[in-house]
């Protein structure tokens, strides 16, 4: 069939953004709801290979240090203004200077940005940066007008509330609480596109209300995380329900179970072995994930570059536990566990975790605490398990090493090294390879480090989430690359 | 006619008794029947009530066993009922007794500081103060305490207020018994039938409360109980309707009893009641 | 006046009312007969309990909830009102019989002003439009003669004194000009005053409309008053019915000559002279002032219930204090046991001061003086048993408990009430409560007790008991007395001495005779005039 | 004239009290661990400290506690309640955007369990000892023992998906552009479950109160004197009875109608009605004081405004309060 025009579509936001403008704020439904506004240099395939965006093409130099990229020259602001190479230096070179902290991890590396002319940008970097290339999506370096931004108070800028972006969809109106409207940009670049004339995002809090929306037919699409689990399988029986994986490679959301390594029974290393012994990661798959997902087989996720496929899996093996336990002598401390306070999967996760362990006879008290107290305990590594997930980025320099080096311990945050894990090695080794050119040198690095983070096991390695996208069947090519709805709504078109 | 005898009059109230007795013997036994932990992972998840031996009520999302849940949670959701109850007392009655005995500033001061506490919608107000304390059976005991003190202690100012000045207290004060022993013994004893039926409604609204608060994801998740277990069953409402079902009906059922049992009390404590009827 | 030949308008044949299971008895009324006359007055009068409201009751159709009527029948102009339906006999309240009740306080709705209250009498039997019954509701409330009938028709009940709001009662019940009005203690609960004025207005209405009226009522004092015809009650049943003259000159039954002997019939006290003359109590220029705060709608207010006030006491005296309701009698009551504090003025007892102690000080001196309660009921804590009411005072002032209880235990003797020290309460009658708290006077062994109305509660028969009661443990204890009373023929009765009191002031005081066959004040001369039955009772003296 | 002037020394009253209770749950919340900055952070995915050293020092959160204070406190004597740290914007905007939607569902969940309470209420009281009676009053004591969430998710289930006759969420048809009387009738749609549902277990304390408020005025000796006048019994309970009866009923909707603010919290929940308890709710897991003050503020001040109201109700219903003692 050839793609039509017209139509809205519905679907949910969950929970409700605390802004629409990327860069300024980047957590994940900001990035759902933005990801259709703004837009970055470059998309990314589900394979992560770069696609060009607004720009069209790139270069590297030899020492891989130098990258050139070429703008298309067609592209205006939702206010009419001309996008240009200066708006690239003003986003980057200011914009996330200041106030985006992921973007300040790439950033460090990069040593100028320069626009050569109205449509060429270049960027020069202290030294080769392996996962340079895949920084551009989006919400990480989002494109932001310079010429409504400059010399303002960025986060008092006026136009907060109402964001200009180059994207498909412009920002119509937001009632809060109830609903953010999208609508067509009918001067977008790419001729045709998008087909849509608009998106509702809906915001409904509770969980059951949100399956009755899409039940009931207000809504369309339900995209990752806004109905529980356990729901998934029934919705998904539902006619005209259809149901895809694909659109998360590039987040690929690792969970994963904090351990403290300070002190306490967690910091000796047969501990954390046993634990992962004890868990049973397959039931926590089957059960509470309705199978989606991926049981990892240690630091590096499926879905991330480089995993070594050789390393010595911990399987369910609670005899091997309660050996590792007595060879340890543990005395029957009690350890503290805390949920993470997302919702009622990741609580029944913790309470199965809970079983789990004292099954093989280590005393466990569940410490439940809302997202503040989270943040704060965790911040204050007063904790001694305790879940979370994080994104992987594509790549392990972005996403994974910074779970693993020790220069990343800094009380306060709950994102960095929080469990305290200190191994030169594996400093040196990440450190490498994150600068080393080409990938199959960066490859060996980061398999010699996949060893020895095996045998330690820092954190608990729980699952590579699958956060599936369910949608009516009539709804067309919602995920067209690797990070899913956050820009997928540009090609979508209805069958109808 | 005897204590007892006039409650017993009231049929609904001797059906709640029997409900609540039957539900605090639920929660004895609990261990007895179900000697496992009512967490356990037993059988497959989502098994329908009466479908395998030994699972009357099915199993959970987990497969767990839910008539070991309701019958452990029995015990939690009493307890918190109970001693939140107790507490909420413990702060009520001495404010209310002494700002409805002295009057003047101190009832002032004391009234405005209850107001305070009366500002905030309680369920807010608890839902604050667990998140300050984070979730464990101590915060939210107290939390439930700490909302719910503020009507005893009025209502108990205001039983003190027209007590004081009853003639049988201005006769003791003439003989020359102290303020102490004025409060203690003549006015108290004489508050207690109002103070009995409030505090059977409050272990009604306390085992409410809980289960709200526990909907919301702020119960203790170490304990067992019915508020925990509709919260985590919400989200399957659909798919399994036996695990809000229970519970649920449990918790009206507490909640019923106790009420029945409020109203006998009240029947039975009421002195105007018994005078006539003596 | 009655015509013996006439049929009458109601005639009850052989009434007995049930109680529900648990009451005092079983039949409230018992095989009770009596008819009234058209134009005629009827008292029925007997103690508390005896079953006078009852009768009306059921002939209004009005019987509490748990009692009915078991058996014979009340004929009002032809039909049994015994077998009519709520319906039919709604028909007849208000427009063929009225009634009035006891309690003028609270038989009228207070949210409701008291023209509407009137014209609700209409509207229930469909007569006129609203402008008429608002009219007729005035000239009502002209002809019972309200003051100020204009405005009382929109003033709320609370706004009007007891006596007004028994003559909107009144105006009520005779609104649709009733055949039958049946009056139930119209006027016990209102002071000497008022009440006279009230019969009198009864009467007057009587005579001029011809009606009937049934007139319930305690006090044989009334009955002089007003009867035509007396009926006596008691347990339920008639003890003697006749003529009012016959029945009050020659009582034929011993109870009816029990009741009348039981009125302190001599309004004129001997004379009695103190035994000693050393002062025990005295007062001088004591003023106090009740000041309540404003809240929202009310405005701040002063009621200056004592102004220099001043009088003095001697050992082994017993001073009256009389005056109308408001009067200021029981603040001064209160002053003196240090219940309230006087605002200025002196205050001791033999020569001590007693206003200016405070806290422990005070209560170590309080069983000096005593006080005995109005209500008997309501002066127990009704969760004690007696004899430990009793010894609290003893125990709070260090005597052992055992002491204490014995002690009690020997009170409880001397007031007649052997061997009941571990009952409580409500397991006493109204005149035994009374004993119980002057027992718990006397516990103290205190040189002065003050009685505020201690014998108001109580019926004619019981109060003489208790005052023979007190006069004869003065005698024995050598006690002073304050007594309080509303009631002359009371204070003339036990009183040496006399103080009248008026809007806080006393206008009057001296020896009990002097202030009873001369008084100097027109106050204390209106006060004796409006006894009921005084005149009565002079005539046959 | 006198009213007027009493009620504004109540407002001024009420000033100074609601400054008390702006340093009380100032305090109050101080308490809660976890810091907004950090929280902030937390949900970007990812940070620094450049981060969270930008979003205290914006907040003045790195000012000691009495600094923050007395910022606060100056602030909201010129009415400024601050800017929101999740949701960058003031405060003020905040609450009153979502202050309508709370109004109008309690305010409609108030007065229908208001009038349905006092309706079932009288006729319980009317048929005492009758089974009309007792089922009536089964029905209220139901309706107070059942958790409110459960009704909430069961009446969804029923009415909006099996069978699909009413809105299971929301506040209006989100897209249909309605306005006028259509968004009218729309918004009365989507109205009626939560409104239902949280109105249930009011109206059963208000059946069960009328009832036994009723019974309690209806051994009155008025109410005999009414009954001598020939009046018909509907009549005497409707004019004599039921308004005798009205005070504590007035207390209980007072104290009802002060928590309107925040009262919702679970119906809005459920229901994804955009009110105030779901924004505080919110505000509160994500540590965002200012905002959760605000709202404390607003909610303290809708308790004093109805305990004002609460007492001139009272003179209007009582002519004795209205002119004393
Ligand atoms: N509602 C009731 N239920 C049970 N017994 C009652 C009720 N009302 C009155 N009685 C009893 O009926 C008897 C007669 O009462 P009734 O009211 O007729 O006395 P009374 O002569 O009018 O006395 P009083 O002078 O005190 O008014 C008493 O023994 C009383 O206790
Ligand atoms: N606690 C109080 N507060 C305010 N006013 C009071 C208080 N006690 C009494 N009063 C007022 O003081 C005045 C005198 O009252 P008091 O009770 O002494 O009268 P009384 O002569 O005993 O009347 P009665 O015969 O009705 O008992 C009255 O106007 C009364 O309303
Ligand atoms: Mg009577
Ligand atoms: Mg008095």
């Amino acid at each position: 069939d050839e793609p039509r025009h017209g139509g809205t579509i519905d679907t949910i936001i969950q929970p409700e953004p605390p802004g629409l403008v990327l860069g300024m704020i980047q957590n994940a439904p900001t990035r759902t709801v933005a990801g259709n506004i703004y837009e970055g240099l470059l998309r990314y395939t589900t394979d992560l290979e770069p696609m060009p965006q607004l720009a069209t093409d790139w270069e590297v130099s030899e020492d891989g240090r130098t990258w050139t990229f070429h703008l298309r020259d067609d592209v205006s602001w939702h206010d009419g203004e001309p996008f240009t190479a200066e708006d690239v230096v003003f986003s980057a070179d200011v914009f996330h200077r200041e106030l985006n902290p992921s973007a300040r991890a790439v950033l460090q590396h990069i040593e100028s940005i320069e626009a050569v002319d109205d449509y060429t940008v270049e960027f020069t970097l202290d030294e080769p940066f392996g996962p340079f290339l895949i920084s551009f999506e989006a919400g990480t370096f989002t494109m932001i007008p310079k010429h409504l931004y400059e010399g303002t108070d960025f986060r008092d800028n006026e136009h907060n509330n109402h964001p200009i972006g180059t994207g498909p969809f412009k920002f119509d109106s937001w009632d809060r609480g109830t609903v953010i409207q999208l609508v067509r940009n009918d001067d977008y670049y790419e001729d045709d596109l998008p087909y849509l004339d608009g998106i509702n995002w809906h915001i409904i809090p509770d969980g059951a209300s949100r399956a009755v929306a899409y039940e009931n037919g207000t809504v369309d699409v339900l995209p990752y995380g806004t109905v529980e689990n356990f729901d998934i399988p029934r919705l998904a029986e539902l006619d005209n329900t259809c149901m895809t994986e694909a659109g998360h490679e590039y987040f690929s959301p690792f969970a994963m179970l904090w351990m403290n390594n300070r002190e306490g029974p967690t910091a000796d290393k047969r501990f954390r072995q046993a634990v992962m012994h004890a868990m049973d990661r397959e039931f926590a798959r089957d059960v509470l994930w309705n199978g989606l997902g991926n049981v990892p087989l240690g630091a590096f996720g499926s879905n991330a570059r480089f995993q070594n496929p050789d390393l010595e899996p911990y399987d369910h093996d609670p005899e091997r536990a309660r050996e590792l336990l007595d060879e340890m002598g543990y005395d029957g401390e009690e350890v503290r566990l805390l949920p993470l306070p997302y919702g009622e999967t990741w609580t029944r996760w913790a309470e199965a975790v809970q079983q789990n362990l004292r099954e093989v006879g280590i005393e466990v008290r569940t410490e439940a605490t809302d997202v503040g107290g989270w943040n704060q305990r965790l911040g204050d590594w007063d904790y001694d398990l305790a879940f979370t997930y994080l994104f992987q980025y594509g790549d392990p320099a972005l996403g994974i090493s910074r779970t693993y080096l020790s220069t990343n311990i800094e009380r306060g945050s709950p994102w960095n090294n929080v469990e305290g894990y200190e191994n030169e090695r594996v400093d040196e080794l990440f450190n490498e390879a994150a600068t080393a050119f080409p990938d199959e040198e960066r490859e060996a690095l980061y398999h010699e480090v996949q060893e020895i983070l095996q045998e330690d096991v820092p954190v608990g390695w729980l699952l590579e989430l699958g956060f599936p996208t369910l949608y009516r069947c009539d709804v067309q090519d919602l995920v067209t690359s690797g990070v899913g709805v956050n820009d997928g709504f540009k090609d979508t078109w209805l069958d109808r | 006619m005897s204590f007892f005898a006039r409650f017993a009059q009231n049929r609904g109230a001797l059906i709640g008794l029997i409900i609540l007795l039957t539900i605090i013997a639920m929660a004895i036994l609990a261990p007895l029947l179900f000697p496992e932990s009512p967490w356990r992972m037993v059988q497959r998840p989502f098994l329908p009530p009466m479908e395998v031996d030994g699972f009357p009520l099915g199993t959970d999302t987990m497969g767990r066993n839910v008539a070991a849940g309701l019958m452990h949670g029995a015990w939690v959701s009493l307890l918190i009922g109970l001693v939140s109850t107790t507490v909420a007392l413990a702060i009520g009655v001495p404010l209310g007794a002494i700002a409805g005995y002295y009057g003047g500033l101190i009832d002032d001061a004391l009234m405005r500081f209850t107001e305070f506490f009366q500002t905030i919608p309680n369920f807010a107000l608890a839902i604050v103060l667990v998140a300050i304390m984070q979730p464990s059976i101590t915060s939210i005991v107290l939390a439930i305490a700490i909302v719910s003190w503020p009507p005893v202690a009025r209502l108990v100012r205001a039983e003190f207020l027209s007590l004081r000045n009853r003639e049988y207290v201005e006769a003791a004060r003439l003989v020359g018994q102290s303020n102490t022993t004025i409060i203690l013994r003549q006015i108290l004893p004489n508050t207690l039938s109002p103070i009995i039926v409030l505090a059977s409604l409050m272990v009604a609204t306390a085992i409410l409360l809980e289960s709200a608060l526990s909907f919301l994801g702020l119960g203790d998740p170490n304990v067992m109980s019915w508020g925990y277990m509709i919260g985590a069953a919400r989200t399957v409402i659909r798919q399994a309707w036996w695990l809000s079902f229970f519970p649920g009906v449990a918790i009206l059922l507490t909640v019923l009893a106790l009420n029945l049992v409020g109203e006998g009390l009240d029947d039975a404590l009421n002195p105007k009641l018994a005078r006539e009827r003596s | 006046m009655t015509d013996s030949q006439a049929t009458p308008l109601l005639s009850l044949r052989n009434v007995s009312i049930a109680l529900p299971k648990g009451a005092d008895r079983a039949l409230a009324v018992e095989d009770v007969s009596y008819d009234v006359f058209r134009g005629e007055i009827l008292c029925v009068v007997g103690e508390s309990g005896s079953g006078k409201s009852m009768a009306a009751n059921a002939v209004m159709g009005l019987l509490p909830k748990g009692v009915y009527t078991s058996g014979g029948e009340a004929i009002f102009d032809g039909q049994d009102l015994l077998q009519l339906s709520e319906k039919q006999h709604r028909t007849l309240r208000g427009l063929r019989i009225g009634m009035i009740f006891q309690e003028p306080m609270t038989a009228l709705n207070p949210l409701m002003r008291v023209g509407a209250q009137i014209a609700e009498v209409f509207e229930a039997h469909g007569q006129f439009n609203g402008r008429e019954r608002q009219q007729k509701a005035l000239a009502l409330l002209t002809e019972v003669g309200i003051p100020d009938p204009d405005k009382a028709i929109r003033a709320y009940p609370f706004q009007l004194s007891g006596g007004q709001r028994q003559r909107v009662m009144i105006a009520m019940a005779l609104a649709l000009e009733p055949e039958l009005l049946i009056a139930d203690e119209p006027t016990t609960a209102l002071d000497v005053t008022t009440q006279a004025q009230i019969l009198e207005l009864i009467r007057d209405l009587q005579q001029r409309r011809g009606m009937a009226v049934m007139f319930i009522t305690h006090d044989f004092g009334v009955v002089a008053e007003i009867a035509n015809r007396v009926c006596v009650m008691r347990y339920g049943q008639i003890v003697e019915l006749g003529e009012a003259e016959a029945v009050l000159k020659h009582p034929s039954h011993d109870y009816t000559r029990a009741l009348i002997e039981a009125i302190p019939s001599d309004v004129i006290p001997e004379a009695r002279g103190a035994e000693t003359d050393t002062p025990l109590l005295e007062v001088v220029g004591l003023n106090k002032v009740f000041r309540s705060k404003g809240g929202l709608f009310k405005p701040a207010r002063e009621v200056h219930a004592l102004q220099d006030v001043s009088f003095s006491l001697v050992k082994g005296e017993t001073i009256g204090i009389v005056g109308e309701s408001g009067s200021g009698k029981s603040t001064l009551g209160r002053c003196v046991v240090r219940l309230e504090r006087p605002d200025s003025g002196t205050l001791s007892l033999s020569g001590t001061d007693f206003m200016h102690l405070q806290g422990e000080a005070l209560r170590r001196e309080r069983h000096r003086v005593q006080m005995i309660f109005q209500d008997p009921y309501a002066s127990l804590n009704p969760r004690h048993r007696v004899g430990y009411a009793i010894a609290q005072g003893p125990i709070a002032n260090g005597t052992s408990k055992g002491q204490a209880m014995a002690k009690a235990k020997e009170l409880l003797a001397l007031v007649g009430l052997d061997g009941t020290d571990d009952r409580y309460p409500h397991e006493f009658s109204g005149g035994q409560r009374q004993r119980i708290g002057i027992a718990r006077a006397l516990a103290m062994q205190p040189e002065l007790i003050v009685a505020d109305e201690a014998v108001s509660a109580l019926d004619v028969s019981i109060q003489a008991q208790i005052l023979e009661l007190l006069e004869e443990l003065k005698q024995k204890l050598s006690l002073s007395l304050l007594f309080i009373t509303h009631d002359l023929r009371v204070a003339a009765q036990i009183c040496d001495h006399i103080v009248v009191m008026q809007h806080g002031r006393i206008v009057e005081q001296g020896p009990a005779r002097e202030v009873f066959l001369a008084p100097r004040e027109a106050y204390t001369r209106e006060l004796l005039d409006a006894i009921p039955g005084r005149e009565h009772e002079l005539a046959d003296a | 004239m006198l009213y007027v002037r009493l009620i504004t020394m109540r407002l001024l009253k009420a000033v100074v009290v609601l400054f008390m209770i702006i340093i009380f749950n100032f305090v109050l919340i101080q308490l809660a661990p976890g810091d907004p900055a950090a929280i902030l952070a937390g949900e970007a995915g990812a940070t620094d400290e450049e981060f969270l050293r930008q979003l205290r020092e914006r907040f003045g959160l790195d000012q000691p506690l009495y600094v923050q204070l007395w910022r606060y406190v100056s602030g909201v004597a010129m009415l400024d309640f601050g800017f929101s740290y999740r949701q960058q914007m003031p405060v003020l905007d905040l609450i009153l955007a979502r202050l309508p939607a709370t109004l109008l569902l309690t305010g409609t969940a108030f007065v229908l369990s208001l009038f349905l309470g006092i309706v079932a209420g009288s006729l319980a009281a009317a048929r005492v000892k009758k089974p009309s009676g007792s089922i009536i009053m089964a029905l209220a004591l139901l309706f107070y023992a059942t958790p409110l969430f459960w009704v909430a998710l069961m009446s969804v289930v029923l009415f909006s998906v099996y069978l699909d006759l009413l809105p299971a969420y929301g506040m209006y048809t989100v897209g249909a552009g309605h306005t006028g009387l259509a968004l009218v009738l729309d918004v009365g749609k989507h109205l009626i479950l939560p409104a239902t549902t949280l109105a249930l277990f009011f109206m059963a304390i208000y059946t069960r109160m009328t009832r036994a408020s009723m019974l309690d005025a209806s051994q009155q000796d008025f109410v005999k004197t009414a009954r001598a006048k020939g009046l018909k019994n509907s009549v005497i309970q409707r004019r004599h009875i039921l308004r005798n009866a009205l005070l504590p009923i007035i207390t209980l909707a007072g104290l009802q109608a002060g928590q309107m603010v925040g009262g919702a919290i679970l119906t809005e929940t459920v229901f994804a009605w955009p009110g105030i308890g779901r924004l505080m709710f919110e505000a509160l897991q994500q540590r965002d004081y200012n905002l959760l003050l605000g709202i404390f503020f607003f909610s303290a001040a809708l308790v004093i405004l109805f305990n004002i109201i609460t007492d001139l109700v009272y003179g209007l219903a009582d002519p004795r309060i209205k002119e004393g003692s």
